[in-house]
C-alpha cells in the first residue's frame, strides 16, 4: 500500500498555490483544474492516512528534529478523520463552485480555496501548539479573504461581515497567542505531548491563566457563545460555497483545535469542561432560539450551525466515551448535512435571487431535486430516524445519561433545544413542500456538476443514518484517543 | 541595448558592488561572489534611472571635485550648525524666518537633488520645493529677498561643485 | 599613545559632539515657533549629531568603520529628502508660517500654478 | 415451498416499506397502479399479520448500530398480535375507503405512500422488541402521520405543527427514559431488560418510566397533552382521520402496556408503590385517563363540527382505555384492551361516515346537515350501530368493554375515577345522540336533496367494521380469547373465556355474563321500541330551526346559530362554561408565543455592531479570569 | 458612560491579571526554564544547523515548518488583498489622481531604489548570520518599491513578472521541503552540509530558504502595496 | 563608563524633548518633525549601544531601521499632501 | 519588569481602542497594538538577566544569550500581524466604499 507522508498534504497545496498564479498567466482556466488536482491529492492522501492511522498513529517529524525540538505531525484516527473530512468537503465544494464565484478574481479564489484546505488540514494534524497557531492564522486569513470575495448584490454584506469577522478573529488570535506564551513560560516547550507531560508539574496559576486565554481564543473559532457574534454575518455574507466551507471545514477545524487543546494538553481539565459545558448549553440555546425567528434562510442555517456547535461542545464536555463518539458523530453529521443544506440553500437563492424564507413556498414543485436534497439535510439535522443526525442524537443522549443526574438534565436540555430546531426546520420544509408557490413556473435546477456534490452528501447522510457501524469503526478509536490524551501517545521527547 | 545603457548598467553595478563590499566589510570569496551576482541582478532592475551619465561619472575631474566637495560641504554644515545652535540656545531666539525664491542654472535632476539636499543640510535653509529652475527656500534668518542675491548666498557655492560633479 | 588610541579619543570626541548636536536639534524642535523652523533644527542638528556619533563609533571600532560610514551617509542622503517632503506637505496642507515670518514667496507661486492648471 | 417461513414480522415491515416506495413511483404515472398497489401491499400485510396469530418470534433485524454494539430486534407475541391485527386491518380498510374519498385531492399519490409508510411504522412499533427500534419506528410513525396531516394543505398547518411539536416533545421524553434504561441496564432488548428489572431502585424506575410514559400520554392525547388532538384529527385529510383516530391513537396505550407490564412487570410496578393493590404508577395513569375522558366529553358536547366532535370523542375514549390499563387488574386490562379494539372499530366507521358526509355536503358543520338517514341508509345504519357502541348502549360490544372497566374501578373502590368515568359515559351518550340527531334526523337542507350513499369502496369498509362490531357483541369470546392470551403474556391473570358465545369472569364480587346481560337488555330495548312505535303517531315533527322561535316559521338561517344542533346542549354547556374557558390550548399557545418572543429577544444579542461583540469577548475572558482566580 | 466604565473595568481586570500573573509566576529575567527545549537550541543549535544566529536556526531549521506557514500566511494575505481589492483599481494606463511628488523625492528614489534593493538582498542573504532574515530583507525590498510608488504617481509594477517571480521562489521553498522528504523521509530536512558557522555558505538549506523567503516576501508585500495604491478613492 | 553615561544622558534628554513635541503637536506636521528627529536619534543610539554591548549586529539593525524610518516619514508626508 | 508592564499596557491600550473607538481603522490599530504587546510579552519571557542576542559569533557564549525561541515566534507573529493588518485595511477600504463611513456603529446592516 502506498503511503503518503501527511506533511505533503500541506506541502503540495502550498506548492500548487504558488504555482497557480503563474500558470494562470498563460492558461486562464488552469486554476480550477490545478486546484481540483490538489484537492484530489489531499483526498487520496487523507484516505490512505486514515487507514494507516487506525492501526497506529502516524507521526511525521518535520525537518528531522525529534519532538519536542522540532515540529511534528501526529495523525491519530481523529486527526486523520478530520483531515479526510476537510479534503472531501473541499472536493465536493469544488464541484459546487463555478457559477457562484464568477464575479471576482477566480485565480485568487482557487488559490485561497486550496490554501484554506491546507490550513485546516494543518490545524488538525499538527502536534505543536505554536504551529497550530500558525495554521489557525492561515485558515482564518484565507477565510477572511474568501468571505470578502462576494461581488455584486451581496458585496456590501460580505464586506461588513468580513470586517467584523476580522476584528473578532484577530482578537481571538491575540488571546490564543498570549495563552501559548504563558504555557511556554510555564513549561518551556511547545510540543503538545511534551506540554501534556509537563503541565501537571507546572505553575498552576500560569496554566489556568493560559487556559482562560486559550479557551477565549479558540472559542471564537469554535463559535462558542458569547464569542460568536461574527458567525451569523459571516455565514450569511459569504458566497454560497464559502458558507459551505465555513460550516463544514473551518469551524470544524477550529472546534477540533479547542477540544484538542483542552483534552490533550490540559488532560480534560474538569474546570475547563465545566466552562465548556455551561457555554455549550448557552450556545445551543441561543443559537437555536435565534434561528427560530429568522426570515433569512442562510442566517437561519447559520444560527442552526451555532446551535450544533453548542451541542458538540456539550457532548465533548461530558467526557465519556459514548458522549465523545456521539459528539464526533454529530460533528461529522453536521459537517455533511449542513454542507448539504448550505449548498441546496445556495442553489435556491441563486435561482430565486432572495434569501427570504417565504420565497421558498412551493419550491418542492419548482425545484424538486434540490428541494428533496435540502429536506434530507434538514431531516438529518432534525435528527429523524434513518438520517445521520438521529444516531448522533441518541448516542449523545446515551452518553449524557452516563453522567448521572446532571447528565440527565443535560440530556433534557439538549432535547429541548433539538425541539426548537425541529420547529424551525419543519417550518421551512413545510413551506417547500406543502405551500402553494406564488409563481408556479419551474425554476432551473442546478447543473449536474453542482447536483453531484449534493447527492453525494445526501447519500452520506443516509449512510450515516442506516449504517453507523462503518463510522463507529473510526470514531471509537478516535474517542479513545481523546480520552487517553496525547501524552501517552508519543511520550514527550 | 545601446552603448549608453551598457555604460549606465555597468556603472550602477559597480556602485552597488562597492556598496556590497562596504556592507559586508569582508573579502571572503563567497561574499564577493554573492555581491557580484546580486549587484548584477539589482543593477538590472534600477540602472536606467540610477544615473544619467553612466561610466562618465568616473571621470577624474568629477571624482576630484567630489572629493574636494566633501570637506567643503561638511565645513559649511558645521559652521551653519553652530549658527543654528546659537539661535536655538539664545533666550531671545533671534530668528527672522521666511520663504524666499532662488534660481539655479543646473539642468540635470540629480544635480538639482544634490543642490537641494546640500541647501537643506546646511542649517538655516531648507528646500521647500523645486520647479524647473526655481527653488523655494525656507530661511531661518532672511537676509535678502532678492532672487539673485539669495541664489548666490544660499546655493552659489554648492551649485558650482554640483555642475562639475553631476553635469 | 598608539594610532588606535588616538582614533579612539577622536571617536569619543565625535560621539560627544554628536550627542550634543542631537540634544541641540531636539531643543530646537522643542523651542522654535513653527513647523518650518523646527524642521530647520530637526534636520540639521540631528543629522549632524547622528553623523558625528556614528562616525565616532566607527573610529573607535575601525572594523566597523565601513558600515558606520554607510549608515552615516545614508542618513545624510535621506534626512534632507524627508525634511523637504515634510515641509512641502505641511505647506500644501495649509499649515501657516509663523506670524512673524518676513516673506513668503512660495504661497503666491502655488496660487499662480493652481490658476494655470485650472485654466487648462 | 413452505410459505410460513415468510410469515415473520420483519417481512411484513419490509413488504410495507418497499411497498410504499413502489407505490410512490408507480403511482406517479398511473392512479390505477397507485390504488391497486396500495391495496395489494396493505392487504398482503394484513394477511401476513393475521397468519402470525399464535406465533412467538424474536429475531435480530439489523447488525449493531450503536457504538456499544446494540442490535435491533423484532418479534411477535399475543399482545403484539392483538394490536397488530387491529392496526393492519384498519389500515387496509382505510386505504380502500380513501380511494374515492381522496380522489383528486392534493398530493394524492403521497397519501398512499405515506399511509403505507405509516402502516409499516405502526406495525414496526408493535413488532419491535428492543428500545431502539421501538423508538425509531415511533419517530417514523410520528413523522409519517404528521406528513399525512399536512397533506390537507394550508388549513392543517398549525394543527400539524402542533401535533408534531407535542409528539416530538413526547418522543424526546421517551428517548430520555429509554436511554436511562439502556445506560442503566446495558441492553435494549425487552426480555433482557425485564429480566434485570427486579431490584432496580424505585426512584430510577419512577423517573424512567415516567419519562417514557409522557411520550405515550402525548400520543394518547391524555391530559395535559390532548391539545393537539382535536385540531389534528379534524384538520387531517378525511382519508386519514379514520386511521389516525382509530388506529394510531392506540399506540400510546400499547406503549404503556409494553413498558408497564411487559418490561417492568406487575411485581416491580407494585414495588414502585401501590394504592389499594393497584400500582401507584398505574393509578396515576388511570386517573389521568379518567379526567381526560371526562373533560374531552365536555368538549365534545359543545362541538358543532362533526370531525371535532368525533375527535374529542376519541380523546375521551382513549381516556377509558388508559383508565383500564392503569388499574391493571385482570378485569380492567381486559376491558382496556377490549375497548381499544371496540374504539378502533366504531370510531373508524364514524370518521369514515363523517368523511363521506363531508364530501357530500361540503361542510363539517352539523348545523348545516340533517335528515340524511333516508338518503344514505347504509351510512346511517353503520354509523348508528357505531354510535350505539360508542355510547355503550347495551347489546353493543362497546357496552361490554366499558362495563368491564367500570366494574374494575368500582371493584377497587376508586371514588374519584369511577364517578368521573360514569359521568363521561353519560356525556358520550349526549354527544352521540346529538350527532345522530343533527346529521341523520330532522329535515334535509335544500342542497342535499339528491344525496345518496357513497360508493362501495366507502361502504364496504364501513359495513365490514360494523359487522365486526355486531359480531363481537354476539361472540365476545373471540376477541376476549385473544385478550386473555395477551394478558397472560403480560403476566396478568387472564380472564376466563369459556366459549365463544359466553364468557364469565369469576371474582369475589360477582360475575359478568355477556349473554345474559345482553339478552336482558335486548329485551328491554325491544319494549322501548314498541312503546315508541305506538306513541310515534302522537309526537310532533319540529323544524330544526324551531328551537327558540315558538313555532314561528323563519327562513333557514343556519348561520344565525338557530339550527337545532347549534346549541344542542346549551344548558350543560352553561354549567361547565367557566371551567371550559380555561382551555389548556391557551396555556400551550401562550407558552409557544412566549418562547418565540423570548427568542426574538435572544437574537438581539447579535446586535450587528462589532464593538458589542468585542465587549462579549472581553467580558467572557474577564469572567474566566475571575473564575480562574476564584475557583482554582 | 456605563459602557465606558464597563470597558475600563474589564481592561483593568485584564491588565492586572496579565501583569501580575507574569510578575508573580514568571519573574522577569530568570525564567529561562532548564527543563524546556531552548537549551537544546542554545547549546547545540550551532552544531545542529550551522547557523550562528540561533533565532535563524530555529526559524528556518528547527521550526522551519512554522516559517513555511508564515510565508503562507503572507501569501494568503497578499492573495486576499488582491481578491478583496479586485476591480477597485484605476483603469489600466490611467494615472492616479494624486499630487505629484517633488523632483527631490523623485530623484531621490531613482538613486536610493537600487541601493535599498541591495540592502534587502544583503539582509536575507546573511539571515543566518545576522538578526535579519528573509522577512526583514523582503520588507526592505518592498520598502524600496514603496519608495517608487510614493515618488511617482504613474508607477506600477509588472504583475506578470511579479507573479512569476513569486511562484518560482514560493515553489522553491515548498520544493526544498519536499526534497528533504524525498531524500531523507523528513519534510524540510536539511539535506545540505552545514559548513562552518559564520560563513556565508553555511547552515545548509537555510540560505536557500531565506533567499526564497526574501524575494517572496518582497514581491508579496509589494503586491499588497500595489493593490492598495491602485485603489481609486 | 562615565563618558557613556554622560553621552547617553544627553541623548536621552534629546529624546525627551523631541517626545514632548511629538505629543504636544499642535499640528500633525509638528509631531512628524519630532518623530523624524527621534528616528535619527534612535539610529545613532543603536550604533552607540552596539558599541557598548560590543555587537556588530546592532549596525545592521540600525541600517534597516534607518531605511524603514525614512520611508515612514516620507509616506506620511506624501499622504498629507494627497500624493498617495 | 518594566517590559511586563509595557506588554500588559500595550495589550490594555489595544483593547481600549477596540472597545471604545468607533473608527474601524482605530480598531485595527488597536489590534496591532495588542499584537505588539503580545510580542513584547513573548520576548520578555525569554530574557535572562544580563543576556545578549542569541547570535553565537565573536565569542559570545551560550550561557550569555537569551532564549531564542520566543524571538523566533515573534518573528513569525510579526509577519502574521502585518498580513492581518494589510488585509483588514483593504477590507476597510471596501467597507468605506459601501457605507461611506468608518464608524462601526453604522456598519451594521446585518444583525439579529
Ligand atoms: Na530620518
Ligand atoms: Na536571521
Amino acid at each position: 500500500m502506498v503511503n503518503i507522508d501527511p506533511t505533503l498534504m500541506i506541502g503540495i497545496p502550498l506548492f500548487m498555490g504558488f504555482l497557480i498564479p503563474s500558470v494562470a498567466i498563460v492558461w486562464k482556466n488552469s486554476p480550477r483544474y490545478l486546484a481540483g488536482f490538489t484537492i484530489l491529492f489531499n483526498l487520496i492522501a487523507s484516505t490512505l492516512l486514515l487507514i494507516r492511522s487506525l492501526n497506529a498513529p502516524v507521526i511525521s517529524v518535520l525537518g528531522g528534529w525529534q519532538p519536542p525540538y522540532g515540529i511534528v505531525f501526529v495523525a491519530g484516527p481523529l486527526g486523520s478523520m478530520l483531515a479526510l473530512l476537510i479534503s472531501s468537503m473541499t472536493m465536493l465544494t469544488w464541484f459546487y463552485l463555478p457559477p457562484h464565484i464568477k464575479e471576482g478574481n477566480e485565480t485568487k479564489f482557487y488559490m485561497l480555496f486550496i490554501l484554506l484546505m491546507a490550513g485546516a488540514t494543518g490545524m488538525v494534524l499538527t502536534g505543536d501548539l505554536f504551529n497550530l497557531f500558525v495554521f489557525t492564522e492561515i485558515t482564518s486569513i484565507a477565510s477572511f479573504s474568501l468571505l470578502a470575495y462576494s461581488r455584486g448584490k451581496d458585496e456590501k454584506e460580505a464586506v461588513e461581515a468580513t470586517i467584523k469577522y476580522m476584528i473578532i478573529g484577530s482578537l481571538s488570535s491575540a488571546f490564543f497567542l498570549i495563552g501559548i506564551a504563558l504555557l511556554y513560560g510555564a513549561t518551556g516547550t511547545l510540543n503538545m505531548a511534551d506540554l501534556a507531560s509537563k503541565i501537571p508539574s507546572a505553575n498552576h496559576n500560569l496554566v489556568m491563566m493560559a487556559l482562560a486565554m486559550i479557551i477565549t481564543g479558540l472559542g471564537i473559532e469554535a463559535e462558542m457563545f458569547p464569542l460568536n457574534g461574527w458567525t451569523p454575518d459571516a455565514y450569511t455574507g459569504a458566497t454560497h460555497p464559502v458558507s459551505v466551507m465555513f460550516a463544514s471545514v473551518v469551524v470544524k477545524a477550529g472546534f477540533f483545535a479547542l477540544i484538542r487543546v483542552v483534552f490533550l494538553i490540559f488532560g480534560a481539565a474538569t474546570e475547563a469542561l465545566q466552562i465548556l459545558m455551561i457555554f455549550g448549553l448557552l450556545t445551543l440555546f441561543v443559537g437555536e432560539s435565534s434561528a427560530l425567528r429568522q426570515t433569512d434562510l442562510k442566517r437561519m442555517l447559520a444560527y442552526s450551525s451555532i446551535g450544533q456547535m453548542g451541542l458538540l461542545l456539550v457532548a465533548f464536555s461530558l467526557n465519556n466515551q459514548t458522549a465523545l463518539v456521539g459528539g464526533l458523530y454529530a460533528m461529522l453529521n453536521h459537517a455533511i448535512a449542513k454542507g448539504l443544506l448550505f449548498m441546496a440553500a445556495g442553489s435556491f437563492i441563486f435561482a430565486l435571487g432572495t434569501r427570504d424564507i417565504s420565497a421558498l413556498n412551493g419550491m418542492g414543485k419548482r425545484m424538486p431535486v434540490t428541494s428533496a436534497l435540502f429536506t434530507i439535510g434538514a431531516f438529518s439535522i432534525m435528527g429523524l430516524p434513518f438520517f445521520g443526525g438521529f444516531i448522533s442524537k441518541i448516542v449523545i443522549i446515551a452518553g449524557s445519561m452516563q453522567a448521572g443526574t446532571e447528565g440527565m438534565l443535560v440530556a433534557i436540555l439538549i432535547l429541548s433545544a433539538s425541539l426548537i430546531e425541529l420547529v424551525y426546520f419543519l417550518r421551512v420544509v413545510h413551506r417547500i413542500w406543502m405551500r402553494e408557490p406564488e409563481d408556479d413556473s419551474r425554476l432551473k435546477e442546478a447543473p449536474f456538476t453542482q447536483m453531484f456534490p449534493m447527492i453525494v452528501l445526501a447519500a452520506f447522510v443516509f449512510l450515516m443514518g442506516i449504517y453507523p457501524q462503518a463510522f463507529f469503526k473510526v470514531l471509537i478509536p478516535a474517542a479513545q484517543e481523546l480520552l487517553r490524551g496525547l501524552g501517552t501517545m508519543i511520550g514527550g521527547a | 541595448m545601446t552603448a549608453g545603457n551598457v555604460s549606465k548598467y555597468v556603472y550602477t553595478a559597480i556602485i552597488l558592488f562597492l556598496l556590497w563590499i562596504v556592507l559586508t566589510s569582508t573579502f571572503f570569496w563567497e561574499e564577493i561572489l554573492a555581491g557580484l551576482v546580486l549587484s548584477a541582478m539589482v543593477a538590472a532592475m534600477g540602472y536606467s534611472l540610477f544615473t544619467d551619465k553612466g561610466l562618465g561619472n568616473f571621470s577624474p575631474k568629477r571624482l576630484a571635485y567630489f572629493l574636494v566637495y566633501i570637506p567643503v560641504f561638511l565645513w559649511d554644515v558645521i559652521k551653519a550648525n553652530l549658527d543654528v545652535a546659537y539661535r536655538v540656545l539664545s533666550p531671545k531666539m533671534p530668528i527672522k524666518p521666511g520663504i524666499v525664491e532662488i534660481h539655479t542654472d543646473l539642468k540635470s535632476d540629480i544635480a538639482k537633488l544634490g543642490l537641494a539636499n546640500s541647501i537643506t543640510l546646511t542649517p538655516g535653509t531648507l528646500t521647500l520645493d523645486i520647479d524647473d529652475d526655481r527653488l523655494f527656500i525656507h530661511w531661518i534668518y532672511v537676509r535678502t529677498t532678492d532672487i539673485k542675491e539669495a541664489s548666490e548666498e544660499i546655493g552659489g557655492k554648492f551649485e558650482r561643485y554640483m555642475k562639475v560633479i553631476f553635469e | 599613545m598608539n594610532f588606535y588610541t588616538v582614533l579612539e579619543y577622536i571617536g569619543m570626541f565625535l560621539v560627544f559632539v554628536g550627542a550634543l548636536f542631537l540634544f541641540l536639534g531636539a531643543l530646537g524642535i522643542f523651542r522654535l515657533p513653527d513647523v518650518y523652523n523646527r524642521l530647520q533644527a530637526g534636520t540639521k542638528a540631528t543629522t549632524l549629531g547622528a553623523f558625528g556619533a556614528i562616525i565616532g563609533i566607527g573610529l573607535m571600532r575601525p572594523e566597523w568603520l565601513p558600515k558606520a560610514i554607510l549608515i552615516a551617509v545614508f542618513i545624510l542622503m535621506t534626512n534632507p529628502i524627508s525634511s523637504h517632503a515634510l515641509a512641502r506637505a505641511s505647506y500644501r496642507r495649509g499649515i501657516k508660517l509663523w506670524d512673524r515670518s518676513v516673506v513668503d514667496r512660495y504661497g503666491p507661486y502655488l496660487r499662480e500654478k493652481e490658476e494655470k492648471e485650472g485654466k487648462r | 415451498m413452505d410459505y410460513t417461513a415468510f410469515i415473520r414480522p420483519e417481512y411484513v415491515l419490509m413488504l410495507l416499506f418497499a411497498g410504499a416506495l413502489i407505490t410512490y413511483f408507480a403511482g406517479k404515472y398511473s392512479s390505477m397502479a397507485r390504488y391497486s398497489l396500495s391495496l395489494l401491499f396493505s392487504g398482503l400485510a394484513l394477511l401476513m399479520v393475521a397468519l402470525l396469530y399464535g406465533k412467538n418470534t424474536l429475531s435480530v433485524w439489523t447488525p449493531s448500530i450503536t457504538p456499544n454494539g446494540i442490535s435491533m430486534y423484532v418479534g411477535t407475541n399475543p399482545l403484539t398480535w392483538f394490536f397488530a391485527i387491529i392496526l393492519a386491518s384498519l389500515s387496509f380498510l382505510t386505504i380502500m375507503y380513501s380511494i374515492p374519498i381522496m380522489k383528486g385531492k392534493r398530493m394524492e399519490n403521497w397519501f398512499y405512500t405515506l399511509t403505507l409508510l405509516l402502516m409499516g411504522s405502526m406495525l414496526g412499533v408493535v413488532f419491535s422488541s428492543d428500545l431502539l427500534s421501538f423508538f425509531i419506528f415511533w419517530e417514523m410513525m410520528t413523522l409519517s402521520s404528521y406528513l399525512l396531516v399536512t397533506l390537507a394543505g394550508k388549513r392543517s398547518d398549525k394543527a400539524a405543527l402542533n401535533y408534531m411539536i407535542l409528539s416530538t416533545m413526547g418522543a424526546y421524553s421517551m428517548l430520555t427514559g429509554i436511554t436511562m434504561l439502556y445506560v442503566h441496564f446495558g441492553t435494549t432488548e425487552f426480555s433482557l431488560l425485564s429480566a434485570q428489572i427486579p431490584g432496580t431502585p424505585v426512584n430510577f424506575l419512577w423517573l424512567s418510566l415516567g419519562l417514557v410514559a409522557v411520550g405515550f400520554l402525548v400520543k394518547s392525547a391524555a391530559l395535559p397533552f390532548y391539545v393537539w388532538a382535536a385540531p389534528a384529527y379534524s384538520e387531517a385529510p378525511d382519508g386519514f382521520t379514520p386511521l389516525f383516530s382509530g388506529a394510531l391513537s392506540k399506540l400510546g396505550a400499547y406503549g404503556l402496556f409494553l413498558f408497564m407490564y411487559v418490561i417492568v412487570g406487575m411485581s416491580a410496578l407494585i414495588g414502585m408503590g401501590s394504592f389499594r393493590g393497584v400500582s401507584s404508577f398505574g393509578y396515576a395513569i388511570a386517573l389521568l385517563g379518567s379526567i381526560t375522558a371526562f373533560i374531552a366529553t365536555l368538549y365534545a358536547i359543545r362541538e358543532d363540527d362533526i370531525k371535532r366532535l368525533l375527535a374529542y370523542s376519541s380523546v375521551s375514549q382513549v381516556g377509558y382505555i388508559l383508565m383500564g390499563l392503569g388499574i391493571g387488574t385482570s378485569l380492567s386490562v381486559a376491558g382496556s384492551l377490549y375497548h381499544a379494539l371496540n374504539h378502533a372499530l366504531f370510531k373508524t366507521v364514524l370518521f369514515m361516515g363523517a368523511g363521506a358526509i363531508i364530501q357530500l355536503t361540503g361542510t363539517r358543520k352539523m348545523s348545516e346537515m340533517g335528515g340524511l338517514a333516508t338518503r344514505m341508509p347504509i351510512t346511517f345504519l353503520t354509523m348508528l350501530i357505531s354510535i350505539f357502541s360508542l355510547a355503550a348502549i347495551p347489546m353493543t360490544s362497546g357496552f361490554g368493554s366499558k362495563w368491564l372497566i367500570y366494574e374494575a374501578a368500582i371493584n377497587k373502590g376508586f371514588v374519584f375515577i369511577a364517578p368521573l368515568a360514569f359521568v363521561a359515559s353519560v356525556g358520550s351518550f349526549l354527544y352521540s345522540f346529538r350527532l345522530l340527531q343533527a346529521v341523520f334526523l330532522g329535515q334535509l337542507p335544500d342542497g342535499l336533496k339528491d344525496a345518496k350513499d357513497p360508493s362501495l369502496l366507502v361502504t364496504i369498509p364501513m359495513i365490514a367494521l360494523t359487522s365486526i362490531t355486531v359480531l363481537f357483541a354476539i361472540v365476545p369470546g373471540v376477541p376476549l380469547g385473544a385478550i386473555a392470551s395477551a394478558e397472560s403474556y403480560m403476566g396478568i391473570q387472564p380472564i376466563q373465556v369459556d366459549s365463544l358465545f359466553y364468557f364469565r369472569i369469576g371474582n369475589s364480587f360477582g360475575a359478568y355474563n355477556a349473554l345474559v346481560v345482553m339478552t336482558i337488555l335486548l329485551f328491554a330495548m325491544l319494549v322501548a321500541m314498541i312503546m315508541f312505535a305506538f306513541a310515534g303517531s302522537k309526537s310532533k315533527k319540529v323544524d330544526q330551526h324551531d328551537t327558540y322561535l315558538s313555532g314561528e316559521i323563519y327562513e333557514h338561517h343556519s348561520d344565525l346559530g338557530l339550527h337545532y344542533a347549534a346549541n344542542f346542549y346549551r344548558p350543560i354547556e352553561r354549567m361547565f362554561e367557566p371551567y371550559l374557558r380555561l382551555r389548556l390550548e391557551r396555556t400551550y399557545d401562550a407558552f409557544g408565543r412566549g418562547y418565540e418572543l423570548l427568542s426574538e429577544g435572544i437574537r438581539r444579542v447579535y446586535s450587528g455592531d462589532v464593538q458589542t461583540y468585542v465587549y462579549y469577548v472581553i467580558g467572557f475572558l474577564g469572567m474566566l479570569i475571575i473564575l480562574a482566580g476564584w475557583w482554582w | 458612560m456605563i459602557k465606558k466604565s464597563i470597558a475600563l473595568i474589564l481592561i483593568a481586570i485584564l491588565f492586572v491579571a496579565i501583569f501580575f500573573t507574569l510578575a508573580n509566576d514568571l519573574p522577569f529575567g530568570d525564567n529561562r526554564t532548564t527543563t524546556g527545549v531552548s537549551d537544546k537550541y542554545i547549546y547545540h543549535g550551532v552544531n545542529d544547523t550551522g547557523a550562528s544566529n540561533l533565532v535563524t536556526a530555529i526559524v528556518v531549521n528547527y521550526r522551519g515548518f512554522d516559517t513555511l506557514g508564515e510565508v503562507t500566511v503572507l501569501f494568503v494575505a497578499a492573495t486576499g488583498v488582491g481578491a478583496v481589492l479586485y476591480n477597485m483599481g484605476r483603469p489600466a494606463g490611467k494615472k492616479r489622481k494624486k499630487t505629484e511628488a517633488s523632483l527631490i523625492v523623485r530623484t531621490g528614489s531613482r538613486i536610493l531604489f537600487p541601493m535599498m534593493l541591495l540592502f534587502g538582498a544583503y539582509i536575507f542573504v546573511h539571515g543566518h548570520l545576522t538578526p535579519g532574515g528573509g522577512f526583514q530583507g523582503g520588507a526592505v525590498i518592498a520598502t524600496a518599491f514603496l519608495f517608487k510608488y510614493v515618488s511617482d504617481t504613474r508607477y506600477h509594477i509588472d504583475h506578470n513578472k511579479f507573479t512569476a517571480t513569486e511562484s518560482v521562489v514560493g515553489m522553491t521553498f515548498a520544493l526544498v521541503g519536499i526534497m528533504g522528504l524525498l531524500l531523507t523521509g523528513y519534510f524540510l530536512f536539511n539535506f545540505l552540509p552545514n559548513g562552518s558557522p559564520g560563513e556565508l555558505l553555511s547552515a545548509g538549506i537555510i540560505p536557500i530558504i531565506y533567499v526564497a523567503i526574501g524575494i517572496k516576501v518582497g514581491a508579496e508585500l509589494t503586491g499588497i502595496l500595489d493593490n492598495m495604491m491602485e485603489v481609486e478613492q | 563608563m562615565t563618558f557613556w553615561i554622560v553621552c547617553s544622558g544627553i541623548v536621552l534628554v534629546a529624546v525627551f524633548l523631541a517626545t514632548v513635541r511629538a505629543i504636544a503637536g499642535p499640528t500633525v506636521s509638528d509631531r512628524l518633525v519630532a518623530v523624524d528627529a527621534l528616528t535619527t536619534i534612535t539610529v545613532a543610539l543603536m550604533v552607540i549601544l552596539g558599541f557598548i554591548y560590543g555587537r556588530e549586529i546592532y549596525l545592521d539593525v540600525a541600517l534597516v531601521y534607518a531605511v524603514l524610518a525614512f520611508m515612514g516619514v516620507l509616506i506620511v508626508a506624501r499622504y498629507m499632501e494627497g500624493g498617495l | 519588569m518594566i517590559y511586563y508592564m509595557a506588554a500588559a499596557f500595550l495589550i490594555a491600550i489595544g483593547i481600549y481602542a477596540l472597545m471604545l473607538k468607533k473608527n474601524m481603522i482605530k480598531m485595527v490599530i488597536g489590534l496591532s497594538l495588542m499584537d505588539s504587546g503580545v510580542n513584547l510579552l513573548l520576548i520578555s519571557l525569554g530574557y535572562i538577566n544580563g543576556g545578549t542576542a542569541p547570535i553565537l559569533l565573536n565569542g559570545v557564549k551560550p550561557q550569555e544569550v537569551v532564549d531564542p525561541l520566543p524571538q523566533a515566534l515573534v518573528l513569525t507573529n510579526v509577519v502574521i500581524g502585518v498580513s492581518v493588518t494589510a488585509l483588514a485595511l483593504s477590507v476597510i477600504i471596501r467597507v468605506y466604499k459601501h457605507y461611506k463611513t468608518l464608524n462601526s456603529d453604522k456598519v451594521r446592516d446585518m444583525k439579529w
